[in-house]
């Protein structure tokens, strides 16, 4: 590709700016360094531009780099104007999704977000995510396997709401046995071995 | 299923395929080839779905006629009745075709624009922490039967409520035969009850139903006679059609309830 | 407050920007209008003249109406940036008998199993139940007839995966019926009159 600086570099701000705006969680400079193939001092310089432009533009949003990545955010000043927002949305509940998710996490943990996935049949990030932000769940180990997923499960704060001792108190639930998209689901993403599985239980 | 297998999920499907198949000029194509090629994939299902094998097999029995039709010579008398039914059902055929050609296309179309917004990803990272507080507790007034519900809901394939659908179908089918039950003793019998046409029938209270819905029709299109002495006293049916009346009655009733 | 207009409708733009920034969905123009205090037709224009800015300036993100909502989302110019670095969701895709069921409750809605299976000309349990659990189709009423049968209709997550605002912004069915050569093709090869059939030879 022969591009010029200039064009090479609204390519590299437009990326910054998708990948930003559709990941769920802050992004460190080396990730997005890697996902666009340039270095993260470059990343870094395009970033506080980007940040830049958009307070001068007067935007109701800003780029900032909060928890070792970037991310978007509502301005400061408009925290009155979500605050109220918020407020107004009062009896709030769990999406009858989120709470499947969340029902997968407590019945099956530890699990991971791709098993999830594979279960619900769709992207659950959006879901995941506001789920540990309400610290129901949270990551509690790594997969064993060359992917070394995140694997979560529920909290104590979990069990706190549901007004139960722990997680193992949920309803059992006898002689189910999962469909079997759901059990091809649980081995074909999770590379530890089944019975180590079971002996850490 | 042996049919989805072939990749035809349906008996259009598959008649649309013959007909459209691209390996063949359009205006080449003849109804003989077709009902062969159609009878061979109906052979080929001998151990598929009973429900399945059924509905291929009406559109085969209707492309026969068709393509008998065509092998006769144009001077033989044809009972002019027959042939506005067979008219009738070639032109439903037709219209079922075309609808599930429309729907193949916009099948497509929907799928095309699917492609395309796969290109966007939205946002989803939903509020920023700061305003985490503010927001109601979602779990307030859940409790782990909640958890194991949703749980098992997650688990199993939506329950699939089926109210009604099956005895409604099977209703207009029944009609049908109590049609042409109806249709084979009346005429020769005189004034019958309605109690003595349902005898047989009598513990079978859809049964009845169904008779009945029959007689009525047969009322609508004149060929009977109801008669009722007393109220809630027995019904009489009598046949004042003609032999005709008979034929027509049993052409005028349609398979497909289209 | 005395807002000069302009400075009414930076406000308003801000606060556009800052609430769909922090929503999880898409955000309907009435919310918007209640949250900012205003009528539903400002957030339109609004937010309508907010998606041409981003446009125009380039950006790698845009504003979109889908699914009844406003939404940032990628710019698909960079949808390559985007798939190579964003988990997939598990999204196989839909078999045709699968899709045509699909076409046909989005067209037809509300439409009852026992409708859809007299188009289709089979039973239609599998795949109803496959794009319910998919969350395209759900049960959205009772017929009022004898039998009450569920009636079926497409769901959000259907138009968010069209991109479409509703399922009413569908191109017409009239742009799919086929042309007068093929309804040309498929009368004369199931033409019954053998007088026709010799003649066209």
């Amino acid at each position: 590709m022969d591009l010029t600086d200039e064009q090479q570099l609204a390519h590299l701000s437009r990326g910054i700016e998708a990948l930003v705006m559709v990941s769920a969680d802050p992004i460190p400079d080396a990730e997005l360094a890697q996902a666009l193939g340039t270095d993260e001092v470059t990343i870094r310089t395009i970033c506080v531009a980007l940040s830049d432009s958009y307070e001068d533009q007067d935007r109701g949003f800003q780029l900032a780099y909060i928890a070792g990545g970037w991310r978007f955010q509502s301005h400061p000043d408009l925290s009155e104007v979500i605050t109220g927002h918020v407020l107004e949305g009062q009896n709030q509940k769990l999406t009858p999704a989120a709470m499947e998710t969340l029902a997968i996490i407590a019945y099956k943990q530890p699990i991971s977000r791709a098993q999830i996935g594979a279960i619900r049949g769709v992207n659950v990030d959006g879901v995941l995510r506001t789920l540990s932000q309400r610290g129901y769940v949270s990551e509690i180990g790594r997969d064993e396997g060359p992917g070394q997923a995140v694997l979560f499960g529920t909290t104590q704060l979990f069990c706190e709401k549901l007004g139960i001792p722990s997680a193992k108190d949920l309803p059992p639930l006898g002689d189910f046995v999962p469909p079997a998209h759901v059990v091809e689901a649980l081995e074909q993403t999770l590379r530890a071995d089944p019975a180590d599985y079971v002996a850490s239980e | 299923m042996r049919a989805e297998a072939a990749g035809f999920e349906g008996p259009f499907d598959l008649l649309l395929h013959l007909i459209l198949s691209d390996k063949v000029d359009l205006y080449e194509v003849s109804l003989f080839e077709i009902v062969d090629a159609y009878l061979a994939e109906v052979r080929k299902m001998a151990d598929c779905d009973l429900d399945v094998a059924t509905e291929f097999l009406l559109i085969a029995a209707t492309l026969i006629e068709l393509k008998v039709r065509r092998l006769l010579p144009e001077d033989v008398d044809i009972d002019l009745d027959e042939e506005f039914a067979l008219w009738e059902e070639r032109d439903l055929l037709l219209a079922r075709l075309l609808e599930s050609k429309t729907f193949k296309d916009a099948a497509a179309a929907i799928g095309r624009m699917s492609e395309t917004a796969a290109r966007v990803r939205p946002r989803i990272a939903g509020l920023d922490e700061q305003f985490l507080g503010l927001a109601p507790d979602l779990l307030e007034n859940s409790t782990p039967n909640d958890l194991h519900r949703a749980f098992m809901k997650a688990m199993q394939p939506k329950p699939v409520t089926n109210v009604g659908l099956q005895h409604v179908t099977a209703v207009k089918a029944s009609v049908t035969e109590a049609i042409h039950e109806m249709l084979d003793r009346l005429p020769d019998s005189g004034p019958r009850t309605f109690r003595q046409l349902t005898q047989h029938v009598a513990n079978d209270t859809l049964e009845v139903v169904v008779r009945f819905l029959a007689v009525l029709e047969l009322f609508k299109q004149g060929v009977v006679e109801l008669d009722q002495s007393d109220r809630f006293g027995d019904l009489t049916v009598e046949w004042v059609g003609s032999e005709d009346d008979r034929q027509a009655a049993l052409t005028g009733v349609d398979v497909y309830e289209g």
